[in-house]
């Protein structure tokens, strides 16, 4: 599915190398992300996905490298830069805090203060506002949550990885970077987020998806970008290739560059 | 349809919440008092607000320890804070009057505070390895600052204020423990602060994804531990009528312990204050009832340990069957 | 074992007959010595043990090349003893805390050729002049016996009294709490109406409170030594007792203040913590000159009331008055 | 290819693993009391021997504690063994000579770590809640058996096996820590044990899915920790020729802060015995030093806490550079 | 695909229910897997997939019902019963010590003695034996690791997961229980999986797995049986049905019965 791509660049990652200890996991990496564009980050387990995700949302220092958001460099040093930035990431390992219930991970440094302007100075949570609020953006993703009182130590996989979907999505971000947000997901709810997908790109919101689901891949993705042991090994209109021509650009069969 | 079957058991699964422990505990531990010491004066107001009163600089001591706690680092050097801090405000109240005093040990707790912080936070070591290190340089300083004297206060307003004073016939000490506790119960349950905190104890990997600046919350809660440490020498300073260089040295077990069973997790991400002052005073009150009972110190010492591992096991019977 | 050798005090002589000649200082000052004190704590009286010893010592060209507080431990004592040994002193001035655990580590600085001069405690089966010079002690039996004499004093000789004693073992404190009760018989109408001991400084104005509460017509308290008095005045204050009087050993400032003030406090013993210190120093360096030293030194106390708190601080600490202490005195 | 980049950095990484920290720790210190006191006898073989038999009883506790922490349990209860060990020994050795004595006070150590293990796992409670109350009546019960007595020991084959005894001029107690050590390195790094008991501290959930049994484990932890106190006790006495109920009081935080700076973590999972050893006489030579180097005991006070820090500072840094 | 089921059963699951305070996760299930037949159990993100592993490899205990393994009835108080018993589980959280390297993970409570029986009474481990065997172990998974010395913690997603696959199916167990293994493997990785189960199947284990991905299941499964809001929906052979119907008996929108 190709969107009309607005052609405004939203997130260009230029040349970017880490390495940890010995191993080099990311080398030379770039590619952009356009305002409502689609990209699907794809590459075998191992290959420095889940890294430059890291990299570009401020967890890990990249060894060099560039990042602009909107044409603007940017420096991120830390996830809150990122966020400044208007980047939201749904983390592979999910970033929730176990002994806290749902809302108050969702809500988790962006927490909703009491309309009174005096204690929201202070710092004055405002519970009920974001229980609400919390309950909407869950409910969208048609999750089968037990309560949103329940500690998310206490929830199912795929529970725990609606929660963290909800929160990237829900808070006007520009750009939404998804580390295999639908791994854990059954398959009503994995539908669920490749609409709300569809959605928010229609939005002029740039998503950097990550899937080893192919499937999912060519049915929300505009583009790709193929890593390989570190490398961009390709950088493809999904409607120009196959399935199985992705496939064997991610194990390094064939390589080919868009 | 599960939503439902569940908010109906809420109140129940509250109940049963590990924050609920210190409740029973302390109950349990009253009851046993008030029916082996009925002949004594122990069920009397006298003898409670002696306990409040007795407590109040562990009581502060605790409530600030639980922030420290909160975000995963222990304090150990709040101890040595309440002699400096005692000792810096006798020294300067002499000269210089309360307010001066009373800035001026505070601020002993905000400078300790920022440079225990920094050192966890830049060197990357444990809070404990760090704080003991400090707790050494600053008992090192108290005695030194004080020649092993004890510096004695003639302020009456100062001992009012902090220390024998009573306002409509509640005692300082009492109103200042109910304040702190009550900012503090704020500050940790109803504000941004304090939900940042518990997420940075709970799960710092996630506190930092989320843009929390982790390092900033770290130290704030270390601030506050010291500044509590600090504000409870002063509260000695107040009731002893001077300061001395081994003022909170012995209550730093005490006080770990006092929070400990107040239900918050050494570990961090799990804090409660009302358990903290509910614990503070349990200890409190074990200490006045073994005084009272008559035993010798060797007896109250082995009562104690075992009041304690009982009143574990009661609360913890009464958690899984209640 | 330890109270009753202190006790027989054979052949006692006072610390006054301790002294050096102008020629025999001069003989020690050619000689360069060395000197450690191996103390077994840290409170201002010792800091006037030790700056008694220092001053002694400057006088004579010994210089002191170390001090050591074990913190009440004796195992921290040996192993002071055993780092001390490092330096090779001359003299040791110490005082034991164990002297059967510390015996062998001393034992060791003796054959290596250091005097051993000890305070108070002796050491089992140590030969006095072979193993070391002597002892130099407060009369702990006298301190206890004058605190009972201010007791009565207190109470008019007749009464209910609170005891709270130091429920450690620790042979100072220990003496002089029985020799306060022992001689408290001597005074039929004093009754001792409670008695709680106590293992940490911090716990008396808990204790102290809970006395109060069961005994609410007590007419004076005793207390081991200052700093725990310091908790009982803090008792008696809080629940506006000023009428019970406090009855300690020690000279500390707050309760000095407070005494000047005419709170709770009246009277302390006070021994002459300065004068230990130079009587021991002297001691020393005599047996280096081949005198024999009297088995036990004695150094007097002194009953502190009001009217001499001036007097018997300038003598006990060799010090000017603190000046919250002279202010508190010329209230 | 990743492989073998890898692995040709593998030494470089270990260099600069936490474990790695205590050397540069250790040898910082050495270097700096080496050059400050080189007047001084601190560099004599003799000096260090008295470091080394000093610090025995410690180092052997910290060998025990490493154990309880690499579970994942603190065990405040150690210094009161030593006293409880010490004083039965002692007072059994007098009448039913050695071996009954040695063993009566390792069973005090036995019975401690079982009691402690068993609250702790029966009841799911904190361990430094049970242990700060078992330490209580322990302490109760040592004062009351010994009636603060000081119980003296004649023996000289005891005193000469766990005190000042040499072999072949090696000083016992060197020895002692040489074969504990030793054995407690086996244990933890080459034994099933091992790898059991540091998989619990490092992720209980993982190692219940994976069919250990964790009570067992965490219970011989605590136990291990206990006799290894007991021993302790043992040491002392025959050092000092007699127990006293005093003994092991003020070590608690030496051990603790020794082990830590050792690399164990306190919250379980990673433990190291050489860095418990290294960090033991660490302290040792800290205090070895302080005292040659002439200071007041307030200055000696402020100077350990400085060095702990700067110590601890440097050793970062070389393990950030390095 | 059908294999010849060996028509002997070896696990038999009976009336298991389990509640959580007020949630109430799995309501009488009942189900048997054969020796050598692979069954698949499908459901809706929290439809109690997971508690059902936990309650079968002793990690919780049921409120109620019985567990019977070759015909049986055993008690499995712990993991370690279940392990003794025969039972494998690949947990969804995977279930790993994140200091431990990856070798000291996958001997985890399964340690290689030392051939000196005297040493091997003492618990001496057999390190190099081990490594060897587990490097052979997870080479079979095809996976990319960078060393076997590296730490869990410092693993991709789906290195992880590899291990921990790698760890069940390596002790000749009768009953594999797999939760979610493929979630987060690559296309490649995710094959050999299924090739790997079926080759154990083949030997005679019984696999329970767990999976959202319709086409693995369709893959590699004999039979599936469906939960839904905690009780069992349905009971089918895999070649009765359509992927379409299987994804309404999950979400429940046509219940039907083998
Ligand atoms: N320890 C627990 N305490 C309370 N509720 C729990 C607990 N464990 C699971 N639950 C609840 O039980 C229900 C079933 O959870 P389970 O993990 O078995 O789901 P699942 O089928 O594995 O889902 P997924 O596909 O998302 O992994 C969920 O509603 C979950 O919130
Ligand atoms: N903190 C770290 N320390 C050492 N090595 C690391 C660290 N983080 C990642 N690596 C290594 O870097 C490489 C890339 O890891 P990354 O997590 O980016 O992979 P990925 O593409 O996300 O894989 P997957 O699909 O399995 O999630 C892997 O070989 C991994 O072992
Ligand atoms: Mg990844
Ligand atoms: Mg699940």
């Amino acid at each position: 599915m190709v969107r009309t791509a607005l052609d405004q660049v939203a997130l260009e990652v230029k040349h970017i190398s880490k390495s940890f200890g010995g191993v080099q996991a990311l080398r030379d990496v770039s590619f952009t992300i356009n305002k409502g564009e689609v990209v699907g980050l794809l590459g075998d387990n191992g290959a420095g996905k889940s890294t430059l995700v890291r990299c570009i949302s401020g967890i890990h220092a990249p060894d060099s490298g560039q990042i602009l958001v909107n044409g603007q460099e940017v420096n991120i040093n830390s996830p809150l830069d990122a966020r400044a930035s208007g980047i939201e990431t749904v983390f592979q390992d999910l970033a929730m805090v176990p002994e806290f219930n749902i809302t108050e991970n969702l809500f988790l440094n962006r927490e909703i203060r009491h309309k009174n302007p005096i204690l929201a100075w202070f710092g004055w949570l405002d519970t009920k506002a974001m229980e609400h609020r919390g309950r909407k953006a869950i409910n969208r993703l048609n999750s089968r949550i037990p309560s949103y009182k329940e500690k998310i130590h206490n929830l199912s996989g795929g529970q725990r990885q609606a929660v963290a979907i909800a929160r990237a999505v829900n808070w006007g971000a520009d750009i939404v970077i998804m580390d295999e947000p639908t791994a854990a997901l059954g398959v009503e709810q994995s539908a669920q987020v490749n609409e709300l997908i569809n959605v928010i790109s229609g939005q002029g919101v740039a998503v950097l998806l990550i899937s080893h689901n192919m499937q999912h891949v060519v049915e929300t993705c505009d583009r790709a970008v193929v890593l390989y042991q570190g490398t961009s090994a390709a950088d493809v209109a999904v409607k120009d290739v196959s399935k199985e021509q992705l496939v064997g650009l991610i194990t390094g069969v064939n390589q080919s560059a868009a | 349809m599960l939503t439902a079957h569940s908010e109906r058991f809420n109140f129940k699964r509250l109940a049963l919440k590990r924050e609920a422990f210190i409740y029973y505990i302390f109950f349990v531990v009253l009851a046993l008092f008030a029916i082996v010491l009925h002949d004594t004066a122990f069920l009397s107001v006298n003898n409670f607000m002696n306990i409040i009163r007795q407590t109040a600089p562990i009581t502060i001591m605790a409530v600030g320890l639980t922030f420290a706690l909160a975000v995963g680092h222990i304090d150990l050097s709040i101890g040595a804070v309440v002699a400096l801090s005692a000792l810096v405000g006798a020294l300067l109240l002499e000269q210089f009057g309360i307010p001066v005093a009373v800035a001026g040990a505070l601020l002993v707790g905000v400078c300790v505070g920022l440079i225990n912080g920094l050192l966890i936070e830049r060197l990357q070591v444990s809070s404990l390895l760090i704080t003991l290190g400090t707790m050494g340089v600053i008992t090192g300083v108290a005695r030194q600052i004080s020649n092993l004297e004890s510096v004695p206060i003639i302020n009456p307003d100062f001992t009012f204020y902090f220390g024998a004073g009573e306002v409509f016939g509640i005692p300082v000490l009492f109103l200042w423990t109910i304040v702190i506790a009550g900012i503090a119960y704020l500050a940790l349950n109803k504000l941004v602060f304090g939900r940042h905190l518990l997420a940075v104890g709970g799960s710092p990997k996630a506190a930092l994804a989320m843009g929390i600046n982790v390092v900033r919350v770290r130290l704030n809660a270390l601030v506050i531990s010291s500044v509590a440490a600090a504000l409870a020498g002063l509260l000695y300073a107040g009731r002893l009528h001077g300061a001395r260089y081994t003022l909170g040295e012995a209550d730093l077990l005490t006080v770990i312990a006092a929070v400990a069973i107040g239900g918050t997790s050494l570990f961090g991400g799990r804090a409660s204050i009302v358990g903290a002052i509910l614990g503070s005073w349990l200890m409190g009150m074990i200490n006045n009832g073994l005084i009272l009972s008559g035993f010798s110190t060797n007896e109250q010492m082995i009562a104690r340990g075992v009041i304690l591992i009982i009143a574990v096991t009661i609360g913890v019977k009464e958690l899984k069957n209640g | 074992s330890v109270a009753s050798s202190v006790q027989a005090l054979d052949g006692a002589v006072p610390s006054s007959t301790v002294a050096l000649s102008a020629e025999q200082v001069e003989k020690i000052k050619g000689k360069k010595l060395t000197a450690a004190l191996v103390w077994h704590g840290s409170s201002p009286w010792v800091n006037a043990v030790s700056s008694g010893a220092k001053e002694a010592f400057n006088k004579l060209g010994v210089e002191v090349v170390a001090v050591t507080d074990a913190q009440l431990d004796p195992a921290k004592q040996v192993a002071d003893i055993e780092n001390v040994s490092a330096l090779k002193p001359d003299f040791i001035l110490s005082l034991a805390i164990d002297g059967v655990s510390a015996k062998s580590s001393y034992q060791k600085l003796v054959d290596q050729g250091s005097k051993l001069v000890l305070l108070s405690n002796p050491i089992p089966d140590f030969v006095q002049g072979k193993d070391y010079v002597g002892i130099v002690t407060d009369d702990m039996f006298g301190m206890g016996k004058a605190a009972a004499d201010l007791m009565a004093q207190a109470t008019k000789e007749q009464g209910d009294i609170a005891v709270i004693y130091h429920d450690a073992s620790y042979f100072i404190t220990n003496n002089r709490d029985r020799a306060f009760r022992q001689h408290l018989s001597n005074y039929p109408n004093i009754r001792i109406a409670a008695e709680k001991g106590f293992v940490n400084e911090h716990e008396t104005s808990n204790i102290a409170a809970a006395i109060l509460l069961q005994h609410p017509n007590l007419k004076a308290i005793y207390v081991s030594w200052d700093t725990p008095a310091e908790g009982v005045i803090e008792a008696l204050r809080a629940q506006g007792r000023r009428d019970i009087k406090v009855i300690s050993h020690d000279l500390g400032v707050s309760n000095l203040v407070d005494m000047a003030l005419n709170g709770n406090m009246y009277g302390v013993v006070s021994d002459r913590p300065f004068t230990i210190g130079e009587t021991m120093a002297k001691l020393a360096a005599l047996s280096i000159l081949g005198h024999q030293a009297a088995p036990y030194t004695l150094v007097p106390y002194d009953k502190v009331t009001q009217p001499n708190i001036k007097t018997i601080w300038q003598q006990a600490f060799n010090q000017p008055l603190p000046n919250s202490l002279s202010r508190a005195l010329a209230h």
